[in-house]
């Protein structure tokens, strides 16, 4: 969806359909943190509170069946409203071998790889180069044309090779690729100053001679408007951008910390502020959504969610003595005809 | 009062901090936070500009702490998981390792790996790399199984001179206690009789130590003697100890925690069968990992490593042979 | 006319290109000027837009690669040298190698590894990871030590619908030449009786099949009949081929050119005692590489690898048990 | 030597002394070429032809015995003004045991660590990192002040990741480091155009937060001149600085290596001048040095390079029944009192 293709009108449903896409992704992880605490989940839970104005608006902007997305630890609202459904994310987290992972890998690390969302290894900044092969291969079979890949990533990640080697690659190949980085002034308990020494990682966009914006992150119109010319530039071939956005975690690392290292000052500061309020007076104040309207998204939402933790829970969970234990797609020995 | 096995690695820390201003400590998230499992926990605070945040740059931090080794320092670098430490491949296995044949001057450094497996970790927050490291010249592979190793290990693979990879086990951080944090401190290379037997022998090391001790006892009662070989360190390979055992119980089951392929276990078993072959009254026998990544879900996870069950097997076919 | 083992490679590639639209080829330096051995001399001309120079960032080439691969293609990566491929190490290990067993999407992705020593290449450019990459599930690992198997496996491996690392010798690039491309072609995962014998067997691979060929050619000469078996894949491994021709020979001798500790050799010897205990009349052996970095020097570098005369006294120690 | 720290009587100097390093890099190197194509060497032979102004200004910049320089693979220039001996470089390549790697590493990998210059690996950007590290112990030990590391890089290696972590891990410490790139417009066969993105790679160094310079790497006093600055700058605290240099390689990527890839128009335009040349016209234009005192230097260096093949020809070449066949210092197994 093209925030303002077509004036006001796109532009409203469009900020409407990324709240929405906030307020589903925010409800839902306010059950799996429960979930989690209440001993239901095993593994780490990790969440996007405060960071769903920016992860949204990316996954609106993109196309699904048509674009790449590659989300990262703190992408569920992006996720989303790319149109992953929810039961896919109740599934992973509460192990039902009915999700897309089987059970083999759990919670954030699920995708869809072949509808365009690769799931992502834990290993930071290694999904960038992902996305960029599969706009690559899109490009030789001749089939690139209007499509967009997009990642997200951390303030944190921005220090890998992986990053680097992946946004430069990205850059020679002039692919029509967005790199998010939600800065959210921590990697863990490291802030930014021990985590790189520019004034704005944004300033990294020239060294890479890509497209670069910085953006509020808390504000759901600024995110809508400047991801969204973000993507519409990559699409329409100015190849990659870069999008800083500006925020703060509303929770721990995951729900196993309480982010005790964050300064009050930051957590009472400008970027503490929680976007999807800041989002719900922006649609009420413009008159494109109305306070009932919105309740009743909640209200749905919330059953919807309810629902997908209930049907996931009732599901089986992996069996060991069913599973087929082989990493490889090819089953050895092959016989002569099988290797050619 | 017990001592855990992090309150191990913590302590080893805090004593090398004090006692020898060479060292100091260099990962993500260890100074303020204490570290991801806390083994670092007040450090920072004890020892000022000895306890660095690292940025997320896995390569650049043993590059880093490699430098400062040649200038004389002895760096502890943790990795926050073993499974991160392959961006550090090239610096670790190329840099560090190789420095000492190529230049003469000795690199000692100390990486910290939380290795292996816990239930929901998934393919990578569970890998075990000590076969991985140990195939290059030029590295020490540790692999504590108990409190007091963690301790002394720490503190004696530091005060070597070459690059050390210190696996600690995650499953055992909290779960593994001790009344003290002193032990029979053997030195690094030598081998430990964990539990004496004479009608077979496993090797283990690491988590799968305390795996096999319990196979042992359900296997004693019926009668079986198992003797169980806690490694200490994979490289060095302390083949006499093994050997010796081997010499007294006629058969060898090697346990791992790490993929099937290689590895630990197949050098114990190569090593074993090269020299003591005449010793062996039945066919050594190898229980490692499955061959798939290690999976999320614990019904998964549990039937993917080496279990006490799955160790009573491997050793009741072992006897009946 | 005769064709050597990098023609072998040219030609694979030349083959897929033109038969397999989903085949692109990527790497430093092997568009224009046809890639640093050559071996894809011409590829880029005949191919617009189908063979890419990539820049110097190994560990994105895997990682693009993996992306492509999710979209259909099957590409082909050019690692100038094996040892390179550290840089790349977590997306060959943690990315395309797991990637199958999580999504249930697969990785066709040929990692192409100029690999082992060459006089005068030192430490960074002789390495053979072979048994590196073998220890991590979802790989499979090919090493030719034909003209014939270079040109078929290739093409076999891209054909695969697994991550596939292809172990080529430069040692063998240009010394090693046959009449034909041609050879009995036999499937990825079956082993090859190279020189059939009797008195003991010899299990190698890449250019060490070469060197046994050379060791049991001079023990014919004392009356000994030593079978060569070419592993040409270490993963999957043919155990059957393998077990098959210790029960001809009672004795076994594994030879690899990568370093001593774990690696395929060890596994071999761990598999085939472990399988075959009973065939055995004699302690299996071993041979590798020193536990050193590759030396630079030619004098230290034959020193430190297998030759026909360590191989050969390997053998005579086998045969007097 | 700082090049204008008293004026124009230093500087004149410091040219004098930065020349004498090139032409003796420069005499020496052919020389290997000699040898190489004789079949005298075993190994890749990898010469810095074209590029000494830019690394013998670096290393001559530099304290030897204080600050570190990790040389790469074009540095055979810097290397000999940081006062590496011309009998270091012969034996490595010749294969005496007396080299400083006895044998056991080749050519361009040679260091002496402890004498603040590290043996370089193979794979390009990994010595960034080290050279961070040196400087970080010397931060702890309380001697860091005065002290500059250094490192030259390739257009090629900025693409690494190793160089992107390793150049922000030192922006982030804030060491006094200096990083110079020689863009020599191609890495091996690979044009910059398939390398990077930016207009300049001199881009690069804002968004790490550090200091950059551009300077004409054929230029004597320029290089002289900027990187002088760039070091004096690291030095004075103020933190890592980048320097890229324009250049263009005057061999092959290797002596194996014709490069014919390097289009003519590039060979015969600007960059394709002969730095030793223009430094040589510099440095009689400004009456720094007359013709028959570079002559006098030639005839000299001529000779040295002479003494030191021939005596690394006639030295013993490692022996490997003499070799210590072991990669650790430690000897185990340890006894218990060694252990601790
Ligand atoms: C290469 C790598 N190193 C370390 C980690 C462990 N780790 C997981 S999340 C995280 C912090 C990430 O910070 P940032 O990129 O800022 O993202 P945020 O969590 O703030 O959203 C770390 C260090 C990892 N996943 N990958
Ligand atoms: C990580 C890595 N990948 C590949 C190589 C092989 N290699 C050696 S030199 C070179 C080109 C380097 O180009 P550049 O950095 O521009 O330096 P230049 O040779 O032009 O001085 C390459 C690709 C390497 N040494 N290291
Ligand atoms: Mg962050
Ligand atoms: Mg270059």
């Amino acid at each position: 969806m093209q925030p303002y293709a077509d004036g006001v009108v796109t532009n409203r449903d469009f900020l409407r359909s990324v709240f929405h896409s906030m307020l589903r992704a925010r409800i839902l992880e306010n059950k799996l943190s429960s979930l989690y605490k209440a001993g239901k989940i095993v593994g780490g839970v990790y969440l996007g509170r405060g960071q769903e104005a920016v992860s949204a608006s990316l996954g609106t902007a993109l196309i699904q069946g048509s674009d790449f997305f590659a989300p990262l630890i703190r992408d569920q609202a992006g996720r989303t409203a790319f149109g992953e459904p929810l039961i896919d994310c109740t599934r992973t987290y509460l192990g039902s071998v009915e999700g897309p992972m089987r059970g083999r890998d759990g919670n954030i690390h699920r995708g869809r790889p072949k509808m365009g969302m690769p799931a992502m290894i834990s290993h930071l900044g290694a999904q960038v180069p992902v996305i960029a092969g599969m706009l690559f291969a899109k490009r030789l079979q001749g089939t690139l044309h209007g499509r967009v890949g997009a990642t997200c990533i951390g303030d944190g990640a921005t220090s890998t090779g992986a990053f680097h080697e992946g946004l430069n690659l990205a850059a020679v190949e002039r692919l029509p690729m967005v790199v998010v980085v939600a800065n959210n002034q921590f990697a863990y308990s490291t802030p930014n100053h021990r985590q790189f020494a520019c004034a704005d990682l944004v300033e990294k966009a020239r060294g890479y001679g890509i497209g670069g914006f910085s953006v509020d992150g808390t504000d759901l119109m600024a995110c809508a408007s400047v991801i969204g010319e973000a993507v519409r530039i990559a699409r329409e071939g100015g190849g990659p951008q870069l999008v800083v956005a500006r925020l703060l975690r509303l929770s721990g690392h995951g729900e196993h910390d309480d982010g005790s290292y964050v300064p009050a000052e930051i957590r009472s500061g400008f970027y503490g502020r929680d976007c999807i309020e800041v989002a719900m007076r922006q649609l009420v104040e413009n008159q494109f959504a109305t306070v009932d309207e919105i309740l009743a998204w909640q209200e749905e939402v919330a059953e919807e969610v309810q629902r997908a933790v209930a049907q996931a829970q009732q599901e089986a969970v992996p069996d060991p003595y069913h599973e087929d234990w082989t990493a490889l797609a090819t089953r050895f020995p092959l016989t002569l005809s099988q290797a050619q | 009062m017990s001592v855990t096995y992090i309150d191990a690695i913590r302590e080893a820390q805090e004593k090398l901090l004090r006692e020898d201003d060479r060292v100091f400590l260099y990962g993500q998230d260890i100074a303020t936070f204490g570290g991801a499992f806390k083994a670092t926990k007040g450090l920072a605070e004890q020892f000022p500009n000895r306890v660095f945040d690292a940025p997320i740059s896995e390569d650049a931090m043993i590059g880093m702490a490699v430098g400062a080794a040649i200038e004389g320092m002895r760096p502890i670098v943790e990795m926050q998981f073993a499974d991160f430490s392959s961006i550090a491949f090239n610096q670790i296995v190329n840099q560090a390792a190789t420095h000492f044949y190529r230049t003469g001057v000795p690199i000692p450094l100390t990486v910290r790996l939380p290795s292996g497996g816990t239930p929901g970790s998934g393919p990578f927050h569970s890998q075990s790399m000590e076969g991985i490291y140990a195939q290059y010249p030029g590295l020490v592979v540790l692999t504590p199984a108990t409190v007091s190793d963690a301790y002394h290990m720490l503190l004696d693979g530091v005060a070597l001179d070459d690059p050390v990879i210190y696996c600690e086990h995650k499953f055992l951080y909290r779960w593994l206690k001790a009344k003290s944090i002193n032990g029979d401190h053997l030195p690094i290379g030598q081998a430990r009789i964990t539990r004496p037997g004479k009608h077979a022998t496993v090797v283990a090391y690491s988590a799968m130590v305390h795996e096999a001790v319990r196979a042992a006892d359900r296997l004693a009662q019926d009668g079986w003697e198992i003797e169980v070989v806690d490694l200490r360190s994979v490289k060095p390979l302390d083949l006499d100890t093994i050997l010796a055992s081997v010499a007294r119980t006629g058969r060898l089951l090697a346990v791992g925690e790490a993929f099937p392929w290689g590895g630990v276990t197949a050098e114990v078993i190569a090593r074993v069968t090269e020299e003591g072959f005449h010793l062996l009254d039945a066919p050594p026998q190898r229980l490692n990992a499955r061959d798939t990544p290690v999976p999320y879900h614990p019904k998964l996870w549990a039937a993917h490593r080496p279990t006490p069950e799955s160790i009573c097997e491997a050793l009741r076919k072992l006897l009946s042979f």
